[in-house]
């Protein structure tokens, strides 16, 4: 390890406005080693990587590359340095090809100064081979779910050989399999010099993977230690600021009549033959590797997608295919996996985009009442714990998991008697996951029956009353609350059909 | 319900000019420090550019002061807001190539009622909205001279086509329809009229309309252009292309540009009055009317600068006379 | 816990799959060609005289000027934006040229001006959208009104005749080389090389790149702001191309030319296949366009068609072919999800 | 913060500025027959834009107004010229131009096809249906009593008919965009129609009907300018189309949808009207009209822009 990190920040302040999202932060990442950056959301992790990005320029403090202070004026000039940036939020043209995607601006070169499209795309397939990913790097990436979206980015990042590797919540759309197949690749570049920052709100994965951790809270700098000398309950501690009850508090409630049922339900290409119910007061899960097809059955039978074929029934009412208005009727409520594209219009206010699932019940007369539309957000903020400055900010504005948090107030507003969450604690910090959990748990209490998609094993055995998995479009199991063990719930997700 | 025929049956609104009362003094002198305005069918057409120079010059003539105003598109609605703002300034007469005629008729009826005088010249609005009409050429010399010119051209056989402006352009309809009735006579069973191709006096409209006109008729003999612009137009076409001495092409076109072509041999005649005498008795028209030397009846008379004395038609129409025909032995003599 | 590898069989699915995806981008151009060869034939059916010498050359010649702003026009539609006052520039350029030649300028330098003016006003154009920032619509469409106003402020009634010009440069507009005529060969050279260009240098990728989603290139590093610049510049560079050209051709201009045109060289764009969202499309699918509505014209003037009926047939095809390309595009999507998951 | 320097607050103080230096500066401006007058002929445009309003937030646009305006005055035309009553014509042709309008929607909507192309499509497609319906005929004389209604005071007032219905529609549409669920919606499909969709908002069915919407006003405008005019041509409102959308565009509607308000695009319907009829009694040529109008475009869009520019930069400075 040399004598200066390799980039490092000094005492460095950012803010938006009246939020002060970075106080005098610092902190130092060395090559070979592993950095985690841990904090509750809003605590100004992102800020502090799209600062080390070139994205935003410090008000205060400096950047410093091996020891020198260095000013970026924009991405490219941090990229010039050698600084490769996975950032939270998908950044990909969906028009161009994976291939082209991973390759921008750094194309390989035929005669003429030309593009060399054939070896372009096997730069691709090899990188995709080390991550273990089967994507055809000739599709456009439009379309790309979410996760494999994640994964161009993560193999976008890792052409570049950068020195330094900075990774906003890499995993949080991932499933264990593709996790642990990043870390590999990931433990290898640490081993050949490279600095790795690492935000990830699963405290696990610190564990296995980093060295160091700095943590933020509120936008200051809290500690900056060795990850060895850690416990899991020290670190909450840390970014908490006290101590956490339980994270997965199901409790077992009185379970009702049939409350969604799911017959033959097949969208050709997509997923076939899924049949499943759910009562009131109970949790499924549905898990299964990523691109098993689960967010399209959720997609499905909240009406955004057709099906081909099947049955949707809500409270013994069939749904007609291919209306979200009347699935909402039926009392269903579906919180996406996309949030910035699915859940939320970005430029609208919190209180906007809370109100917008109800803009029927909102009415008085023939106008909307903004006192009834705000009242309804404030509420919801509160019990969400929502962190905002005013309601009338732009959702836009507030950090990843807050942004989470909008959209299942927007949901659960709506008083739903079927609740579709999909990735419900997506880029949620520890304590927010712990109040989600509660608060999904409470609902179930109360008469509401859940269906949840999770990539987080841990919150799908610890959560669900029963487990569906999917494999490959179809449902491979069906697994009650007792024999959910992380082996069978993968087993069952990634047995090969004989 | 409210029908067409319901209204036209109605009692006529009252006729003519609300000053019709005044009587004309022949002898009136002609006012000095007189207030015109030319109100184009569109400012940018070099054509009506000559005429409107060409009145505002007459009108220093006798002291008085022209002013040139109008929309750049050769529409209606966009001439009425002109009229609209003329009215307001206070103008003693309104001179108007009118788009429309009786889309101007309104905005025209509330500025005479306002005491303003209004001559229209090249294209006429309903009568009944303005005071006089000066009239480039008899319509339908204009239409029917057009047709002999021609005839005489091919031998009065074969087929023909007409060029013309926009489809709504009231002086090119008006001709259009004499051409025809001409056509009609036994002289020229010979000759057929096949087509109407409009060219939106859009030099490059014109010029592809032309193209089509020959690919889809390749038996066309003959094509008459009534418009400056599609003329011009079409003889560039003809001269460049394999068409050049098989298609005779006439019409109504200016001399300077049309020299070239005729030179060349692609057009052998083309007529036109002179646009500089058109805007120069528009001008001494409008002048006579506000003086009070003429009311706009019929009969009356007035002196025209050096166009000498002029005497007011049937529906209040001064004919400017007669087209003059345009040829290589003639034409080095003009400029315009 | 270990990731699985790719089952055999699943890599076939994945190319054939992709075969398709590109069958349907080319196909964007292929079903462009197709309607164009079904066009010519019915028309050439009809009457003969559509596919004679003089007919196709004119068909090229009116082509060759839409086309050429057509190309311009995709470079900026490609970058999500737009460019509504090429119209203008082509009428300021043709006067401007026009003029300056006609008081016994020499013919390169004249053209040389006219690009520049052109260049100029893309220049401006460019300068607000990509540095202030400001909707490419709202701009462009004010600097349509302020070079419309400065054309005919310049002009102000004037008209330019063909025998003030210098015999060379009508001979450019006219003249034909090997049978072939000039024009149509100026534009298949621009386009070949601005196609060329966007589909195989990076920096030509990157106009897509912008296009497809302005946000991700920025942090990827893309000069945004000058790429937008360029591509403002290409498009009023080739505007003023486009002047130079139309005065060559026509001869005669008047304070109006191309008066209107932005909506048609937006329509042969779009025909073409290129995405007024941006990111999607190439010059050679626009070029197409413009070749495919200039021909619709002529062949309905051909097809004896009654003036009055002739725009609205124009529209209507125009519709098809959007729709037609619409229809293909989903069909195939749909062909690729049943035809089985990756 | 920026609360004072919004975009159609600006606009709104432009018009202010406009009206009061027409007032003091130029003479005739200020009475009302000019006023009358100015605010008449704004008439169609002003509706129109009401309309394309709706849409623009909704992040769709309408091109082919005017081709449906210049329908409709070709129908109107056409059927009077053949004898049909001029109350039966009146609804008849604003049926047509739903129907108009409907096309579009469903053309956008069914088949997912981005609004400018194919208006695009239907500009052309609709103007040559007016063509094809009154050929290079002129039809005029209409029933007195109604080429009253379209240029007339309402007694009493200097505010011609046309103008107090654009006014009473004006409100509503306000209302409508800016108070009720309906106005929420438009707001949310045009910023992020996705995300729209997912929260149960019926965008296919709401785009459908702002479509239809703008193709029966523009029809109805057709039927005022015709007998405003007195005179029912195929070509009529040739171009109206960019006029609207300058105006539009003017009040701070952002092309990419989700923003805006209705009060910005009255004063800019205003604002390019007045300033228009003041460059016109100034004796202001026709070509600096059109560089002012393009230039107020620009500046309408570069001010708010520059000013956020430079007023962090200000404070900056201690
Ligand atoms: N562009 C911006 N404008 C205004 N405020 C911002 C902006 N970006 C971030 N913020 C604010 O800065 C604070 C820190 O946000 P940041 O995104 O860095 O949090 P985070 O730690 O990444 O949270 P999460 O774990 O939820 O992703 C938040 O209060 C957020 O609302
Ligand atoms: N590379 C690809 N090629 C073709 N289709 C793809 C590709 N990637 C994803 N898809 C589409 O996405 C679907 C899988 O969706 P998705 O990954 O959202 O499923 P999921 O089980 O919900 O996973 P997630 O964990 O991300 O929620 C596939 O059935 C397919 O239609
Ligand atoms: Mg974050
Ligand atoms: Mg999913």
């Amino acid at each position: 390890m040399s004598a200066h990190p390799t980039l490092a920040l000094a005492g460095v302040s950012k803010s938006f406005g009246a939020v002060r999202a970075l106080r005098d932060v610092s902190i130092e990442l060395h090559a070979g080693e592993a950095h985690a950056l841990a904090g509750e959301n809003g605590a100004g992790k992102s800020t502090l990587v799209k600062t080390l990005a070139g994205v935003h320029r410090p008000d205060q403090g400096r950047i410093l590359l091996d020891g020198e202070p260095v000013v970026f004026t924009g991405p490219a000039d941090a990229q010039q340095a050698g600084v490769a940036v996975i950032y939270q939020e998908p950044t990909l043209f969906p028009d161009l090809s994976v291939a082209e995607n991973i390759v921008m601006g750094r194309q390989p070169r035929r005669s003429l100064g030309r593009i060399d499209r054939a070896a372009m795309r096997a730069a691709a397939r090899e990188l995709f081979g080390r991550l273990g990913v089967d994507l055809d790097p000739g599709r456009p990436t439009r379309g790309l779910s979410i996760a494999d979206q994640q994964l161009v980015e993560i193999a976008k990042a890792l052409s570049r050989d950068a020195r330094v590797l900075v990774m906003d919540e890499p995993t949080a759309a991932l499933s264990g399999a593709e996790a642990a197949r990043l870390f590999s690749v990931v433990e290898a570049l640490r081993e050949h010099g490279c600095a790795v920052l690492f935000i990830s709100h699963r405290l696990d994965e610190i564990f296995a993977l980093c060295q160091r951790v700095t943590t933020l809270r509120d936008g200051q700098w809290i500690a900056s230690e060795l990850v060895a000398g850690l416990t899991h309950d020290d670190l909450v501690r840390r970014m908490v600021g006290r101590d956490l009850g339980a994270l997965y508090p199901k409790q077992d409630a009185a379970v009702g009549d049939v409350a969604l049922k799911v017959e033959r339900l097949t969208r050709e290409g997509v997923f076939t033959d899924v049949s499943f119910e759910v009562r009131r007061g109970e949790i499924v899960a549905l898990a299964g590797l990523v691109g098993a097809g689960r967010s399209e059955v959720a997609r499905a039978i909240f009406g955004i997608d057709r099906w081909d074929a099947g049955t949707v029934t809500v409270d013994g009412r069939e749904l007609p295919p291919g209306s979200p208005t009347a699935a909402m009727g039926a009392g269903l409520a579906l919180v996406p996996e996309d949030r910035r594209q699915q859940g939320l219009v970005m430029e609208m206010s919190i209180e906007r985009n809370i109100g917008l699932t109800g803009l029927r019940s909102l009415r008085r007369g023939a106008t909307i009442s903004r006192r009834a539309e705000r009242d309804r957000a404030a509420d919801w903020a509160a019990r969400l714990r929502l962190k905002f400055a005013r309601l009338g900010d732009g959702v836009g504005v507030l950090s990843g998991g807050n942004q989470q948090k909008v959209v299942l107030a927007k949901w659960l507003a709506t008083e739903p008697s079927v609740l579709i969450v999909d990735e419900p604690t997506r880029g949620i910090d520890v304590g927010t996951k712990a109040e989600v959990h509660r608060l999904l748990s409470e609902l179930a209490g109360q008469g509401i029956a859940v269906l949840m998609i999770s990539s987080d094993l841990p919150e799908v055995l610890g959560m669900a009353d029963r487990v569906l998995v999917m494999r490959e479009g179809r449902l491979s199991a069906e697994i009650p609350r007792a024999e959910a063990t992380e082996e069978s719930v993968m087993n069952a997700a990634t047995r090969r059909a004989a | 319900g409210t029908t067409k025929s319901s209204v036209t049956s109605a009692p006529a609104p009252a006729p003519a000019s609300s000053s019709a009362a005044a009587e004309a003094d022949p002898n009136a002198p002609l006012k000095e420090g007189l207030k015109l305005a030319f109100l184009p069918k569109q400012i940018n057409n070099p054509y009506e550019t000559i005429v409107d120079n060409a009145g505002i010059e007459a009108a220093k003539e006798y002291k008085g002061e022209a002013k040139e105003v109008g929309p750049s598109d050769a529409s209606a609605s966009s001439q009425i807001s002109y009229i609209n703002t003329l009215t307001q300034q206070g103008h003693d007469a309104i001179l108007i190539a009118a788009n429309d005629a009786n889309a101007v008729c309104g905005p025209l009826q509330q500025a005479r009622a306002k005491g303003i005088k209004v001559v229209s010249y090249d294209s006429d609005a309903a009568p009944e909205c303005r005071d006089l009409f000066i009239n480039q050429a008899s319509s339908e010399e204009v239409g029917r001279s057009q047709v002999r010119l021609l005839a005489d051209l091919i031998g009065k056989k074969g087929e023909i086509a007409i060029l013309s402006a926009t489809a709504n352009a009231t002086n090119q309809n008006t001709w259009i329809t004499y051409m025809k009735d001409e056509l009609t006579k036994p002289d020229y069973k010979d000759m057929k009229l096949v087509k109407v191709a409009y060219g939106d006096d859009d030099d490059q409209k014109s010029f592809t309309e032309t193209q089509g006109l020959l690919q889809a008729y390749p038996n066309l003999k003959g094509i008459i252009s009534p418009t400056t612009v599609g003329v011009s137009a079409a003889a560039r076409y003809i001269s460049g292309s394999k068409y050049k001495g098989k298609v005779v092409l006439t019409g109504l076109g200016t001399p300077n540009q049309m020299r070239q072509f005729v030179k060349d041999g692609t057009v052998e005649k083309f007529a036109l009055w002179n646009p500089k005498d058109l805007g120069y008795l528009a001008s001494y028209a409008a002048a006579a009317l506000v003086s009070g030397q003429i009311t706009g009846a019929q009969g009356e008379t007035f002196k025209a600068g050096k166009l000498g004395e002029r005497t007011i038609g049937a529906k209040g129409e001064v004919i400017l006379g007669p087209p003059f025909t345009f040829e290589a032995a003639n034409i080095d003599q003009f400029d315009f | 816990m270990t990731a699985t590898a790719a089952p055999p069989g699943r890599e076939v699915g994945a190319r054939g799959a992709r075969a398709l995806v590109d069958l349907v981008f080319r196909a964007r151009e292929l079903s462009l060609v197709a309607a164009l060869a079904v066009l010519v034939a019915v028309t050439a059916g009809i009457n003969g005289n559509f596919l004679s010498g003089q007919g196709v050359e004119d068909i090229l010649l009116n082509t060759a000027i839409l086309a050429l702003l057509a190309v311009g026009q995709s470079v900026v539609v490609i970058t999500r934006n737009i460019d509504l006052s090429v119209g203008s520039v082509v009428g300021l350029v043709a006067f401007v040229t026009g003029d300056v030649l006609a008081r016994g300028a020499g013919l390169v330098p004249a053209v040389l001006l006219g690009v520049a003016v052109g260049a100029a006003c893309g220049l401006v154009n460019g300068l607000l959208v990509s540095f202030c920032r400001v909707p490419a619509l709202v701009v462009t469409l004010g600097t349509l009104y302020v070079i419309q106003g400065l054309d005919h402020y310049i002009a102000h009634g004037r008209q330019i005749n063909a025998v003030d010009l210098p015999p060379a440069l009508l001979a450019l507009g006219n003249g034909a080389v090997l049978g072939v005529p000039y024009l149509p060969l100026i534009t298949l050279a621009v386009m070949l090389a601005v196609g060329a260009y966007l589909r195989a240098y990076p920096s030509g990728r990157e106009f897509y790149a912008i296009g497809s989603s302005p946000e991700a290139a920025r942090l990827a590093g893309v000069p945004v702001r000058r790429r937008v610049l360029a591509a403002y510049l290409v498009s009023g560079g080739l505007a003023g191309l486009g002047g130079v050209l139309w005065l060559a051709r026509f001869g005669t201009v008047v304070g109006d030319s191309a008066n209107g045109w932005e909506l048609l060289v937006v329509s042969a764009v779009v025909v073409g296949g290129v995405a007024i969202t941006g990111g999607v499309g190439s010059v050679y699918g626009a070029a197409l366009g413009a070749l495919l509505l200039t021909t619709i014209g002529s062949a309905l003037v051909v097809l004896r068609v009654n003036p009055f009926w002739q725009q609205a047939i124009t529209g209507a095809l125009l519709l098809l072919a959007i729709s037609v390309d619409r229809v293909l595009a989903v069909r195939v999507a749909r062909l690729l999800r049943k035809g089985g998951r990756r | 913060m920026t609360r004072v320097l919004r975009w159609d607050v600006l606009v709104g103080a432009l018009l202010v500025a406009v009206f009061a230096a027409g007032s003091l500066g130029v003479p005739g401006f200020a009475t009302t027959g000019n006023l009358s007058f100015a605010l008449g002929d704004l008439g169609e445009i002003a509706l129109i834009a009401l309309a394309m309003t709706l849409l623009v937030v909704a992040a769709e646009v309408d091109l082919s107004v005017a081709s449906v305006l210049g329908l409709s005055s070709a129908l109107v035309g056409a059927l009077w010229d053949g004898g049909m009553a001029i109350e039966t014509i009146i609804p008849l042709v604003v049926l047509v131009g739903a129907v108009c309008g409907l096309v579009n929607g469903l053309l956008v909507t069914r088949l997912g096809l981005p609004s400018l192309a194919v208006t695009i499509g239907t500009l052309a497609l609709y103007r040559g249906l007016a063509y094809v319906v009154l050929g290079d005929k002129a039809v005029a004389q209409f029933p007195p009593a109604y080429t009253a209604l379209a240029v007339d005071d309402v007694p009493g007032t200097p505010v011609p008919y046309p103008v107090a219905l654009f006014v009473l529609l004006a409100v509503v549409t306000g209302v409508v965009l800016h108070a009720t669920g309906f106005g929420r919606a438009l707001y949310a499909i045009g910023a992020q129609e996705q995300a729209a969709f997912f929260a149960g908002i019926r965008v296919k069915r709401i785009k459908l009907l702002l479509f239809t919407l703008s193709g029966t006003v523009a029809a109805f405008a057709g039927v005022v300018f015709t007998l405003r005019y007195g005179s029912a041509r195929a070509d009529n409102g040739l171009g109206v189309e960019l006029a609207v959308i300058a105006a539009v565009l003017l009040g701070g509607v952002d092309f990419d949808g989700g923003k805006g308000t209705l009060g910005g695009v009255i004063a800019g319907v205003l604002l390019i009207g007045l300033l228009r009829n003041l460059l016109m009694l100034g004796d202001v040529s026709t070509e600096i009209q059109s560089i002012v109008t393009g230039l107020l475009l620009i500046v309408s869009v570069l001010t708010p822009r520059l000013v956020s520019v430079v007023r962090p930069a200000l404070k900056g400075t201690p």
